[in-house]
């Protein structure tokens, strides 16, 4: 018998191999490397694999193969500017996260023992969460460009694990921490099975577990409907979790609450991109034939979900929750683009997600910032009177707020006219119709906050914006200088997108 | 015709007012002087255009001056324009005339007081106004003027405003008058809708090719300005409290000129009239009213200012009737005009003298035997009594002799009732005039010691002295040839008398006016000076009495109609606002609130009742699925 | 026999999962109602591979397989600490984060 | 080289805004003056740019267009008409006027008095770009910008209930701004549909669409007009806003911004929907005459002096929604016009009131008293500021409003007719403050408030000095105005009715 090994494109893969090696090197460094130079090792490590794989996205964005894997991933203009704004985003997050006080420094001791109070003291810091963001980068890198349900799942789960653990490692607050890791965990680990569940239907329905197969079969229409919709729907059950979408949004504002807020952010930010990646390329190639059967749902799960999103932020008191309901919402506004079904949906969700996904590492950024004694301040009414307190921050975050409620001039506003419009373009009209009244609910909470900040006097309670370290001031100054450009010159950007975001068979 | 020299006749007291104002303080010292040279050389303007008129044919006595065009949108076109024409000329003297003689009363009558400057702009700011009203050459022109002369109006009556109840009296006017502006404005509308063009020549031309209702509905709408402006029922309660102004101001607005404004209004707008009879008949009943009205509101007065105001709307009621009655009467209303411009502003000024003797003592009741202590006043004030009660050769006898003898010829049971009311309008003139002579100049002092009545300097007499030769001669002048009926013919259709059969030859109406005026007399010498005169209006009076003292319940009746519904509408309003309008905007609100901390609580922090709620979102979706497959 | 039994008793399998994972309280048993989720699903892909006579369907239970083993490496970890930190495994306990 | 002289306008205060943001905070009074000047720099230019222009020619003039975001087909286009233009003119004259009245009404706001006027200054060239912007994208992105510093100035600076007001202000405009937003982007997806993505008010007025969707578009953008400028009932965020606000902030909110409403209506609900403009004419004018008399009323039954100027202009703009949709060439003439008087004498009353406030520490009505004979001049500057708002002929306002009333009477004399009764009772609501604050006996606490000082004289002069003067002659604005008013009307194939009967 002969046996033909399988071909791989490396060049192509490189962004994800980058990764991974980082991430084993980060491993290695942890084993052999000593405590002194580790932090600054592990953050050059993860730094420069980011960069490295961020360039070799660009070197290969002109380049389109669906053989790149043996078939089971696609490489194509779309993919390309996921990963790019996966890794852009990472790099971001990556600074954030550099700021070693928002992690526990031994995640093994028991809260409030004396073994956790010498890591403590020890200074010992914890790198590992370097690899492990690398990892889920990976994950992530992989999900969008998936080609086949196999490689799907796997990314889905390379993804997911990392951030599983990283939910867990806070240092203020450890327990409610490691409720969110539980939470995130369990949920997780029940909507995968769902989407796993989900996709064995799709085998059954395709013969295949092959995208393109399964495309074959849905034009072929040869299959039994009902496998089908179960399949579609199960799949689409575990990624509409993953991007927070009601009724499967339960768990991000408690693990967004628990988890260390940089996580948070990178969580926030990343896990949408990767998702909804994975998401635009299923709907938009595999089953794009099917619409007459998913679009009703997802019609009416983007109408749920931005309504209930923008309604329970309002009467939120922390600002991590709040902005978790928000990401909520925006994972509604984002469903308008997945259900637009045209070029100009996919164009705009790409700038949408790169766009938010820049403005809520910062908003995550400037929350680490605010803190008292105990840590991280994330009660609102104690964000009173910060305006007057430290303008500068209170400033930043306020517009990171008006981007959030899409306010004329910053980088949400176009994401929100884009994808609206793409939406009325394929006669959604309704759904158009509530995204704009809820955006009106929506900038009812920003504003809530921006009151409290610049119009409420301040309440002395040792609650103090620290002197950000530079890392933190690179997030959020990157953060912010994307947001603006894109909000005052978005063409660029756009221009960049366009020619790009056309999907590969 | 054109002259260059019209706009200086506004120009120069409106320059001199500006002057006054914006100088403030420092021109206190010679702001009267300023003010009232500023007022005669206007006279002077007027008086040689008067002459250039003079030597005119009658056709081509009419001047024009075009100054700019002030509004110009689409068909809409505007010239500020002026038109003196021999209607406009009487105003102008009479306006002027008087005026100056007032401005000249003043400086004394205001030495006292420390705004007399102030006082001095705003009479000026007046002559301009109520020139700029006879002059402008079409019905906006004349608003402008219209409302200006209103603004002045509440300027000086409210000049002492410091005293509440003055204030009140100032706005009260200005509102009032307000509703007779919106009936000009929607004149001016509906003239503009229907004949594109709102000048008055331009509508005199447009005139005969509109049908009759249009020219009603103007015609009412004019007539109601007319009614604000010049007292007239049912507009008339603000008159009474306009006497709260300085008593020249009352002798110049509120009797010779700003009031008779109405009767101007219609003669100017004859063209209208004649066309439109129902809105004539309705001028003339509102004239008769308020002729009747006002006299029978004076006869109860004890104030002595408050008296001769209800004389001035009655005689306006004259002057109203008599336009009403036109192409005839139009003439004999502005004769009546001129020479009630005359007597009354005389007797005014003799009130002001009084009172300025009696330290402003204005209860006539508090007077009495002042004849002795001034004897000037007393003439002049009694040739103007002898006037206005149309004892002949007297001015009023002629003129509304001629209103009587025209209403009585209106014709059928109209021309009956018109007249009657006309003649017994004459008999109540008679007596409350009388009433107030009595009161004041004869019988028993009933002033308290304090007071020291003084015959007032020459610069307050003079003015006096000479209208009163105006009260005593202009009459007469006037009705010499008919000269002013032939006068004013070009502007009003020419008055031949009598188109209906005569009622009654002239020499026995003037029998009847006359002994009309004899009962009157008679019954109020034997009420006032036969018994004595109580220096407190006693109380034991008739219902009757009480009601006409309250001015026929004039002011209640608006209080009931007007102001407490209106009152309570507003607080209802603002109330609906609040909780109604607003109420639903905070609600919405409330609204997203409550919910969203209503579906907060689905976050029950339960990781068994979140996998419960995706487990359903499943069942959920998976039901959809069925139900569209099946 | 009619494999699509096969199909009716995993669906039943993956529901009892399922409805484990809701009702059940420790989080040891959570976790393995979700291995029995998964495994349903395996199964499934087992059944359609032999229903359309290829062996893609198995090739994923291998994968599956090794996935939910590393969920099992990652899950425990976070439950251990958890039952260290709290004495109890009770998923109800875990209960500060809400609203 | 041409100079685009609307560019150059509208960043002047923009630059002068950054500059001012590097003084140091303590420079306060460097800061007013800096402000102050940049401000006449750009009345300057603005006036400059107004000499230039053809009165006759009613296409735009001045007209740039560069392209911004070519993927939507966006561009920065700018462009004047008559109308537009008159409105620059008044916002540029204000400008400077609330910065000296208003010259220390900074202090004591939450920040520096320096963001106060950097704040000015930014809203003014956003004021510029606002009546320019002829690239519906550009002008909706101004539109809903604008809250922003405005917000900041309410918020930051204001009295009272400060942060509430501003949160309503906000709120209310973001709601009516994104029902506008939803139209636009229907707007924009039929321009792609016929030919090519634009936003180019002229191509997209040519779009070929449904009465049923106009009527809804339509409806997206007159609801955002409607609660700007604003007509009942979407006016109760106005009074709280200016009761609240700094007496400046009030003049720019309703001199200027709310102007924008009223401009949109003619700008954009005419020119881009005709029909529907047509179809809801009657609801409109409806609504227009219940807030001129109900606005009336309801400022007659106030006891705040700023809560009853607010509600004036609530029936002030009730007249100018209704010149505007009675559609005749006096009619519409008339509501431009009419913005550009009641900005300046809103501008008077606030500015005057302002003042009074402020020297009171209290605007409660019955509070003052008696003023006349304390402080004159005040007293007279009010007093004439009132006669302007009651158009007392003679003054400006009432060449606009009987223009408007005249026009309206040619097409709907009903509603003009209800209109009038306006007039009374706009005697009553201002002769009632009048009477209370400035006459009968002066109260305690009022015995010693001191007059003006030239400063207030010099920023009340020329406002009040136009409003006399315009109001003899106001032919130099009506000929600028007129043609573009017409062009307005012919092309919604409107002629003015004809008089019955021909006269002239």
């Amino acid at each position: 018998m002969v046996f033909n090994s399988p071909t791989l494109s490396y060049s192509l893969l490189s962004p994800i191999l980058i990764i991974l090696a980082g991430a084993l090197i980060g491993v290695l460094i942890e084993a052999f490397v000593g405590k002194a130079v580790r932090p600054i090792a592990q953050l050059s490590v993860a730094l420069g694999s980011l960069v490295l794989a961020l360039i070799q996205v660009i070197r290969i964005r002109d380049f389109t193969s669906t053989a790149a894997a043996i078939g089971s991933v696609v490489i194509d203009g779309p993919g390309i500017l996921f990963q790019g704004a996966i890794l852009v985003i990472a790099i971001i997050s990556i600074f954030l996260i550099a700021d070693q006080d928002n992690f526990t420094s031994s995640p093994a001791a028991l809260p409030g023992s004396d073994e956790e109070r010498q890591a403590a003291q020890s200074g010992t810091v914890l790198t590992e969460i370097y690899p492990l963001t690398l990892f889920a980068v990976s994950g992530m890198l992989l999900f969008p460009i998936a080609s086949d349900l196999i490689t799907l799942f796997v990314a889905l789960e390379v993804l997911s694990l990392p951030l599983y653990l990283m939910a867990g490692l806070s240092r203020h607050r450890r327990l409610a921490s490691q409720e969110a890791a539980l939470k995130y965990f369990l949920l997780g680990a029940f909507s995968s099975a769902f989407f796993l569940f989900g996709s064995a239907y799709l085998y059954g329905y395709a013969g295949t577990v092959s995208f393109a197969g399964i495309h074959a079969a849905v034009i072929g229409g040869t299959g039994n409907d009902v496998i089908l919709l179960l399949g579609i729907a199960f799949v689409a059950i575990g990624l509409l979790f993953k991007v927070g979408a009601v009724p499967f949004h339960a768990w991000s504002p408690d693990v967004y609450q628990g988890s260390p807020t940089p996580i948070t952010g990178f969580m926030a930010a990343a896990t949408k991109v990767a998702a909804f990646g994975a998401m635009l390329r299923l709907f938009y190639t595999v089953l794009a034939e099917a619409q007459w059967q998913w679009r009703p749902f997802f019609m009416v799960i983007a109408i749920i979900t931005m309504i209930f999103g923008s309604l329970v932020a309002i009467s939120q008191r922390d600002v991590k929750r709040m902005l978790a309901y928000s990401s909520i919402a925006h994972a509604g506004f984002l469903l308008t683009g997945v259900i637009a079904l045209n070029k100009a949906g996919l164009e705009a969700s790409i700038y949408y997600l790169f766009a938010y996904g820049v403005a809520t590492v910062g908003a995550f950024g400037i929350v680490t910032l605010v803190r008292d004694s105990s840590g991280e301040v994330s009660d609102l009414n104690r964000w009173a009177g910060l305006g007057k307190r430290s303008p500068w921050v209170a400033s930043a975050f306020a517009f990171f707020l008006l981007a959030f409620a899409g306010i004329p001039l910053t980088s949400g506003f176009i994401g929100k006219f884009a994808i609206f419009s793409a939406a009325y373009e394929s006669g959604a009209t309704a759904v158009v119709i509530v995204g704009v009244l809820s955006s009106a609910i929506a900038a009812f909470f920003y504003i809530r906050v921006i009151v409290l900040m610049f119009f409420t006097d301040a309440t002395e309670d040792g609650t103090s914006v620290v002197i950000p370290s530079i890392l933190t001031r690179l997030t959020i100054f990157i953060s912010l200088a994307i947001t603006v450009a894109l909000g005052v010159f978005p063409s660029p950007l756009l221009d960049f997108i366009k020619p790009l975001a056309i999907f590969i068979r | 015709m054109t002259s260059n020299l019209i706009v200086y006749l506004i120009a120069i007291p409106l320059f001199s007012s500006a002057v006054l104002l914006l100088t403030g303080r420092k021109a206190n010292k010679w702001g009267h002087l300023l003010g009232t040279l500023a007022s005669a050389s206007s006279f002077g303007v007027g008086a040689y255009l008067f002459t250039q008129m003079l030597a005119q044919p009658a056709e081509e006595r009419a001047m024009t001056q075009k100054l700019f065009s002030w509004i110009n949108v689409g068909s809409f076109n505007v010239d500020a324009s002026l038109l003196l024409d021999q209607l406009s000329i009487c105003f102008v003297l009479l306006i002027t005339g008087v005026g100056t003689l007032i401005h000249i009363y003043s400086i004394s009558y205001m030495s006292h007081d420390l705004d007399r400057r102030r006082f001095f702009a705003y009479l000026n700011l007046f002559i301009a106004a109520m020139l700029l009203l006879v002059l402008g050459n079409s019905y906006l022109n004349l608003y402008v003027g219209w409302e200006g002369v209103g603004l002045a109006s509440y300027l000086l009556i409210g000049f002492w405003n410091q005293k509440p109840t003055y204030a009140t009296a100032a706005k009260k006017a200005f509102v009032m008058n307000r509703v007779g502006d919106l009936g000009l404005s929607l004149a001016i509308m509906i003239a503009f809708a229907s004949m594109g063009t709102v000048s008055f020549d331009g509508i005199k031309e447009a005139a005969p090719q509109t049908s009759t209702a249009t020219l009603t509905a103007i015609g009412i709408m004019l007539l109601i300005a007319a009614a604000g402006k010049s007292a007239q029922f049912p507009l008339q309660a603000w008159l009474g409290d306009a006497m709260a102004g300085p008593t020249p101001v009352s002798a110049l607005i509120h009797a010779a000129t700003m009031v008779t404004a109405g009767v101007y209004l219609i003669t100017r707008s004859n063209f209208i009239f004649d066309a439109a009879p129902t809105a004539q008949l309705l001028v003339v009943i509102v004239g008769a009213i308020t002729l009747l009205f006002g006299a029978v509101v004076g006869t109860a007065k004890d104030d002595i200012k408050k008296a001769l105001a209800a004389s001035t709307m009655s005689q306006i009621g004259y002057m109203i009737l008599g336009a009403g009655l036109g192409p005839v009467g139009y003439a004999f209303a502005i004769m009546h005009l001129l020479t009630h411009g005359f007597f009354k502003a005389g007797m005014f000024l003799g009130a002001g003298s009084v009172m300025h003797g009696m330290n402003d003592e204005v209860n006539m009741r508090k007077y009495g035997a002042l004849r002795k202590f001034m004897p000037i006043t007393f003439i002049t004030f009694g040739l103007g009594y002898l006037a206005i009660i149309g004892v002949p050769p007297f001015a009023g006898f002629y003129s509304k002799d001629m209103i009587i003898e025209t209403a009585l010829n209106a014709g059928g049971i109209k021309g009956i009732l018109l007249g009657s009311a006309a003649l017994f309008g004459a008999a109540l003139t008679a007596f409350y005039m009388t009433r107030v002579i009595i009161l004041t100049f004869t019988g028993t002092k009933r002033w308290d010691d304090e007071a020291h009545p003084h015959e007032s300097p020459i610069l307050m007499w003079l003015p006096m002295a000479v209208l009163a030769i105006g009260s005593v001669a202009s009459g007469y002048l006037f009705t010499r040839g008919d000269a002013l009926v032939h006068w004013l013919e070009p502007i009003v259709a020419p008055g031949e008398h009598g188109e209906h059969a005569e009622l009654l030859p002239p020499i026995v109406v003037s029998a009847l006016a006359l002994t009309m005026v004899l009962i009157g007399i008679s019954i109020a010498v034997m009420m006032y000076v036969r018994r004595p005169v109580a220096d407190v209006a006693p109380e034991d009076v008739s219902a009757l009495t009480r009601i006409v003292r309250q001015d026929l319940l004039q002011d209640a009746a608006n209080e009931a109609i007007f102001m407490r519904p209106g009152q309570s509408l507003t607080k209802t309003l603002v109330s609906i606002d609040e909780k109604v309008i607003d109420g639903a905007v905070r609600g919405v609100g409330a609204m997203a609130l409550g919910s969203g901390s209503e579906l907060r609580k689905t976050q029950t922090g339960y990781v068994r009742s979140y996998s419960a709620l995706i487990l359903v979102g499943a069942a959920a979706i998976v039901l959809g699925i069925w139900v569209i497959t099946q | 026999m009619n494999s699509a039994n096969y199909l009716y008793l995993s669906a039943l399998l993956f529901t009892i999962g399922a409805v484990g994972v809701v009702i059940r309280r420790n989080a040891i048993v959570v976790f393995m109602c979700v291995e029995l989720m998964l495994n349903a699903a395996n199964l499934t892909f087992v059944t359609f591979s032999r229903i359309n006579g290829n062996l893609d369907g198995q090739i994923v239970a291998f994968f599956t397989m090794v996935v939910a083993a590393c969920e099992v490496v990652v899950g425990l970890a976070i439950i251990v600490t958890i039952y260290r930190s709290r004495r109890s495994a009770s998923v109800d306990d875990a209960n500060l984060l809400k609203r | 080289m041409t100079i685009s002289w609307i560019s150059l306008t509208a960043i002047l205060p923009l630059i002068g805004a950054i500059l001012l943001s590097t003084l140091p905070k303590s420079a306060e009074l460097r800061a007013k003056q800096f402000a102050f000047g940049i401000t006449l720099l750009t009345a300057a230019s603005a006036i400059a740019m107004a000499v230039q222009f053809q009165r006759d020619n009613t296409d735009l003039q001045f007209v740039e267009v560069h392209s911004w975001i070519p993927s939507f087909g966006i561009n920065y286009a700018v462009g004047i008409d008559g109308i537009a233009l008159v409105l620059i003119l008044m916002s540029v004259i204000l400008a400077p006027i609330v910065i000296l009245a208003g010259w220390n009404e900074a202090q004591g706001g939450r920040w520096s008095v320096k963001t106060f006027y950097i704040l000015i200054l930014v809203l003014e060239t956003m004021m510029i770009g606002v009546f320019s912007a002829t690239d519906v994208f550009l002008f909706y992105v101004i539109f809903e910008a604008m809250l922003v510093p405005v917000y900041f100035l309410i918020g930051g600076y204001g009295t009272g209930a400060r942060s509430a007001a501003a949160v309503k202000f906000l709120l209310y405009s973001l709601f009516g701004g994104l029902l506008m937003l939803a139209s636009i982007i229907a707007l924009y997806v039929m321009s792609g549909a016929q030919g090519g993505h634009t936003f180019d008010l002229a191509k997209l007025a040519n779009l070929e669409m449904s009465s049923t969707t106009q009527n809804f578009l339509f409806l997206g953008f007159f609801i955002a007009f409607a609660i700007k400028a604003p007509l009942w009932p979407f006016h109760t965020w106005l009074p709280d806003a200016a009761a609240s606000a700094t007496p400046g902030t009030s003049v720019l909110l309703l001199g200027v911004l709310d102007k924008v409403g009223t401009f949109g209506m003619i700008r954009y609900c005419l020119t881009l929907f005709p029909e529907a403009s047509k179809t809801f004419t009657p609801v409109i004018i409806v609504l227009a005459v219940i807030s001129i008399i109900y606005g009336a009323i309801l400022a007659i039954g106030q006891k705040d002096l700023k809560r009853l100027i607010a509600f004036t202009s609530i029936s002030h703009f009730g007249f100018i929604t209704m010149g505007i949709f009675a559609m005749t060439s006096q009619s519409q003439s008339g509501a431009t016009l009419y913005m550009f008087n009641h900005g300046f004498s809103t501008a008077a009353l606030f500015i005057v009131g302002g003042w009074m406030i402020a020297r009171r520490g209290s605007s409660t009505i019955a509070d003052f008293g008696g003023l006349q004979r304390v402080t004159p001049v005040m007293a007279w500057c009010f007093f004439l500021a009132g006669m302007s708002s009651l158009a007392l002929p003679g003054l400006s306002s009432f060449v606009s409003e009987f223009l408007v009333l005249v026009g309206t009477y040619t097409r709907y004399p009903v509603a003009a007719i209800i209109a009038t009764v306006g007039i009374i009772l706009a005697a009553l609501y201002i002769l009632i403050p009048v009477q209370r604050a400035l006459h009968g006996p002066t109260t305690p606490g009022n015995e010693n408030l001191t007059d003006l000082n030239l400063r207030e004289k010099l920023a009340i002069a020329p406002v009040l000095a136009a409003i006399i003067a315009l109001g003899f002659y106001p032919s130099p604005l009506l000929n600028v105005i007129n043609p573009a008013a017409v062009h307005v009307n012919s092309q919604l194939g409107f002629t003015d009715p004809v008089p019955t009967v021909e006269g002239k």
